[in-house]
């Protein structure tokens, strides 16, 4: 039952994911990234990560593209950065990496293919609900709650520089 | 298995016959009839069947067939596809909000445990802001793809707009959330039996900072600068026809009502009457027996929850048609300089006062 | 008599806060609302109607216009079944439009019979503003501004009405014929 | 707990049938009587001088990055409210202390007029 | 059920459609959103393996890991920004500054 969601959710990710990297306007590919994080909100909702998922889609889905959104409207590319072309020099490089992949794939597969990670494990029904995570983050991990304040503080001030600076 | 699955298909046609096929059509003709009566004019009474009018009624018949007969045409320079989806990626996020939007309790009908609610999610608000959040891509891609001056402008705003206030809608729950310490819309309109711990009691200010970024993410005047008539013609939709254009206030007036419920669900006791509990109802009803006693009860919730909807909805259309519109600058004030320090310090202040009790 | 808004009151902070002025609006325009709504309400318990609606259902209904409303001009046509008009051509210089065209034609000039009379009058009321102009112009009263506005055609070429287009008998423009008199008798010019 | 998704999983079909279905009927059943002049973009009867796609006050980016942050921080709070009354005293310090850094942040960018629009 | 191996396989197939992607790629806004995909992506087998094992500390992490993307994403693009008020151009080929 769960292979059946699973399979079409993840076919549809990967081929949305291709979709990113092979689509000729920045826009198509925005949008398609935003199909790609819906589907892995899906597939985060399959693994019991409710919270989570909803985050995926919130932020991920629902601020950082819109972000990306702004930026392509912003800067209205010339035609010539608006289609698609491959860097010349990478070939070798990508190949490498391509190889490298494929390897380890195969590993992981070699890895988790045995027994012990083919079935979930019996979990509790509140098991990645809000509470359930919230309790996790707001007593277990106190210290990496509030370490992200400081990034997200540095990353205003950050911004506020950068695109200030241009319009004074 | 099936039995829980028909039930829910039969809430899934419920809930969508009543927001597509009878709040969104009939909010047409609302907006311009209470328009007309608050201005002392008549409104929308032509449309006629056999020379009988039923007030303007038919209006919404004739709309509905102009719209589907209307050329639909796509302007030069426009990007086709893009141009198609924007209307679908608009509509289907306002629709699919009511997934988690409680319209009653729960109720045992003849040995069946039945939960009105169409999926009862454990992040139920989360959800309600996360796919709200998804709509902005209508209009910024029905905007995009235009290949029009007025629209993009439009959209640019409209997306600036949206995103401003969906911070402050977010802050200005949490202030609820933590008085009830739950997320799950059902649990929330449970906690509210009593009158006296109705939401709009125990978070006034929530309320009316909650009310008006919800009303400014609706892009509805006071807020409306995103579709401005009369500067930017239509905003976003400018290049739109027929039924695409329809789609778009298809959604605005979905969404009047999603606001509705989840004002009424997080401040107005969602399907609770006042001084009246549940408890009290069903003995009320004793005499029909117990599972028609709460069917009698569930009906009574179901229409109660949608009075009160009615209601905010038409608050919503007298703040519509009482308020000019604010410029734009004026907007992005109120939502980042007023209405976001104020949420935070409700939320700290409600911290302390929960605190204090406890 | 323009109205000064003093804009240095000093307002309390809940003044400020803007919540009671956005009630009180509310609560007007609800009462309206309401007014407008249940206003027939009392109507059926023999009261008067309290509805403040002021629309006129146009093609059924219509407004009885002031006698200054300028509508279209016409022509009076005298009780002797001829037109005021003496085609002098005051009104076609007048006419700051050029929508009036005259087309004089000579009597035998015997008594009781006008020297000039027009042979063909047009106007062009798809160019015609409506001024008054050629009403204040003309010394005869041949030429009047009716209270008719309704002139819509599918065709730009009907718009041009001919002399029995225009001509209306004169006990139609009594009225006018008394304002006219009253207003640019007190002029002299 | 999957079982519940399966209402939204069948509304989200539903509306999506709807919403195409409405798309497609409206192509098919209107009029197609394309000609150069209707198919210009809209601009109150000119014909557009310049495109549309132009660059765009950088404001608009600012307020979108705002966004982003204020949003991340809005979903810390969410947790944080539903399990508020669990974690006490302890929970407000911590959020304070939270919510005053990046009230600092929001000093700073409101000083430096970031969300100001003259 | 589905078997772990699964989602490895799908995540480190997205990871590797993000590097490709990133290599492939000459316009920096895209590249951007392909090191998003990789992000992504480590979600995935973060969040399988929570589930698992039965822990919430992959969550966490990868709530932790939406924030950083939230920052990066954020001074990333006000740099491409920055850059473009420069230079016109998005293409990472032709934004080697060093070499002016």
């Amino acid at each position: 039952m769960e292979l059946l969601i699973f399979y079409p959710l993840a076919l549809v990710s990967v081929g949305l994911a291709m979709g990113v990297v092979f689509n000729k306007s920045p826009i198509g590919s925005a949008v398609c990234l935003i199909g790609m994080m819906l589907g892995l909100a899906g597939v985060f909702v399959l693994l019991q990560a409710h919270f989570l998922a909803i985050l995926q889609i919130l932020i991920y889905a629902g601020a950082i593209m819109v972000l990306f959104m702004f930026v392509i409207m912003l800067l209205n590319l010339k035609d010539d950065d608006k289609v698609w072309k491959v860097r010349e020099r990478n070939v070798w490089l990508s190949s490498l990496a391509g190889a490298l992949m494929v390897g380890v794939l195969y590993k992981i597969v070699n890895i988790t293919a045995g027994a012990e990670f083919n079935a979930p494990a019996k979990v509790p029904d509140e098991f990645g609900t809000v509470e359930m995570v919230g309790t996790a983050l707001f007593t277990d991990f106190v210290l990496p709650f509030e370490v992200p304040s400081i990034l997200l503080l540095a990353a205003m001030v950050g911004a506020v520089v950068l695109a200030k600076s241009n319009v004074d | 298995m099936w039995i829980d699955l028909a039930i829910t298909m039969v809430k899934i046609i419920f809930i969508l016959a009543i927001t597509v096929g009878f709040f969104a059509p009939v909010l047409t003709w609302v907006e311009r009839k209470q328009s007309a009566l608050m201005q002392d004019r008549v409104g929308a009474n032509r449309a006629d069947i056999l020379g009988f009018t039923a007030l303007g009624l038919f209006h919404i018949i004739s709309d509905a067939v102009k719209m589907f007969t209307k050329e639909d045409f796509i302007p030069q320079g426009a990007n086709r596809a893009l141009h198609t989806l924007a209307p679908i990626i608009a509509l289907v996020p306002a629709l699919l909000t009511f997934a988690v939007i409680p319209f009653g309790g729960q109720y045992t009908l003849w040995g069946q445990e039945v939960n009105l609610v169409i999926s009862d999610l454990d992040v139920g608000l989360l959800f309600v802001f996360a796919i709200a959040s998804l709509a902005t891509y209508g209009y910024v891609v029905a905007g995009w793809s235009s290949n029009n001056n007025w629209s993009l402008l439009g959209s640019m705003r409209t997306a600036s707009q949206m995103i401003s206030y969906e911070v402050t809608m977010g802050l200005t729950i949490i202030g609820v959330l933590m008085v009830y310490g739950s997320m799950q819309l059902t649990q929330i309109g449970a906690a509210q039996e009593s009158f006296f711990r109705w939401g709009i009691f125990l978070q006034p200010l929530g309320f009316i900072m909650f009310f008006a970024s919800a009303i400014a993410e609706n892009k509805r005047v006071p807020f409306d600068a995103p579709e401005a008539e009369s500067e930017l013609v239509a905003g976003y939709f400018t290049e739109y026809s027929g039924i695409k254009f329809g789609m778009f206030f298809m959604a605005e007036f979905i969404e009047m009502v999603t606001i509705g419920a989840i004002i009424t669900i997080l401040f107005f006791g969602a399907w609770h009457i006042p001084f009246l509990s549940t408890a009290t109802l069903l003995s009320m009803f004793d005499f029909l027996g117990d599972s028609f006693a709460n069917l009698a009860v569930m009906l009574i919730h179901v229409g109660v929850f949608f009075g009160k909807v009615t209601f905010l909805i038409f608050m919503q259309m007298v703040v519509r048609w009482t308020l000019p519109r604010f410029r734009y600058d004026q907007i992005m004030k109120l939502g980042w300089k007023i209405l976001l320090p104020l949420s935070l310090a409700n939320v700290l202040i409600t911290g302390i006062v929960i605190l204090a009790l406890n | 008599m323009a109205y000064y808004v003093n804009r240095n009151v000093k307002m309390t902070w809940w003044e400020r806060s803007y919540i009671p002025a956005i009630l009180t609006g509310m609560l007007i325009t609800s009462r309206h609302f309401f007014k407008n709504m249940f206003g027939f309400v009392p109507f059926f318990l023999g009261k008067k109607k309290e509805r403040e609606i002021f629309t006129v259902y146009y093609p059924e209904e219509t407004v009885q216009f002031p006698i200054a409303y300028r509508g279209r001009p016409v022509l009076a046509l005298n009780e002797n079944n001829q037109p005021n008009c003496v085609a002098c051509g005051l009104c076609e210089i007048a006419c700051p439009a050029y929508c009036i065209d005259i087309v004089p034609g000579e009597n035998s000039g015997k008594q009781n019979e006008m020297e000039r009379y027009p042979i063909e009058f047009t106007i062009d009321y798809a160019v015609c503003i409506f001024c008054g102009f050629c009403e204040e112009a003309c010394p005869e009263e041949a030429i009047y501004m009716s209270d008719q506005y309704d002139i819509t055609m599918l065709d730009r070429k009907k718009m041009k009405y001919n002399m029995e287009q225009l001509l209306v008998p004169v006990s139609e423009l009594k009225d006018r014929m008394e304002f006219c008199r009253n207003m640019y008798g007190k002029w002299n010019y | 707990m999957l079982a519940s998704y399966t209402g939204a999983a069948i509304l989200l079909l539903i509306s999506t049938v709807i919403a195409v279905g409405m798309v497609v009927a409206g192509s098919l059943l209107g009029p197609k009587r394309e000609f150069p002049d209707k198919m210009e973009p809209f601009e109150c009867g000119e014909s557009p001088i310049v495109s549309p796609y132009q660059r765009f006050s950088v404001k608009f980016y600012l307020v979108a990055v705002l966004f982003i942050l204020f949003d991340v921080e809005v979903v810390f709070l969410f947790p944080w409210a539903i399990i508020y009354k669990k974690l006490g005293l302890f929970g407000l310090i911590e959020m304070t202390v939270f919510l005053v850094i990046l009230g600092v942040g929001l000093m700073y960018v409101w000083i430096r007029g970031g969300l100001d629009w003259e | 059920m589905v078997p772990l191996s699964h989602y490895l396989i799908f995540s480190a197939t997205l990871f590797s459609i993000g590097v490709l992607g990133v290599l492939i790629r000459r316009n920096a806004i895209v590249v951007f959103m392909c090191v998003e995909i990789m992000l992504n992506a480590v979600n995935v087998s973060l969040i399988a393996f929570d589930r698992y094992l039965n822990q919430h500390d992959g969550q966490i992490f990868s709530f932790m890991v939406i924030c950083v993307a939230a920052a990066e994403v954020s001074i990333g693009l006000a740099i491409v920004i920055a850059l473009f008020r420069n230079k016109p151009t998005v293409n990472l080929d032709e934004l080697n500054l060093m070499k002016w």
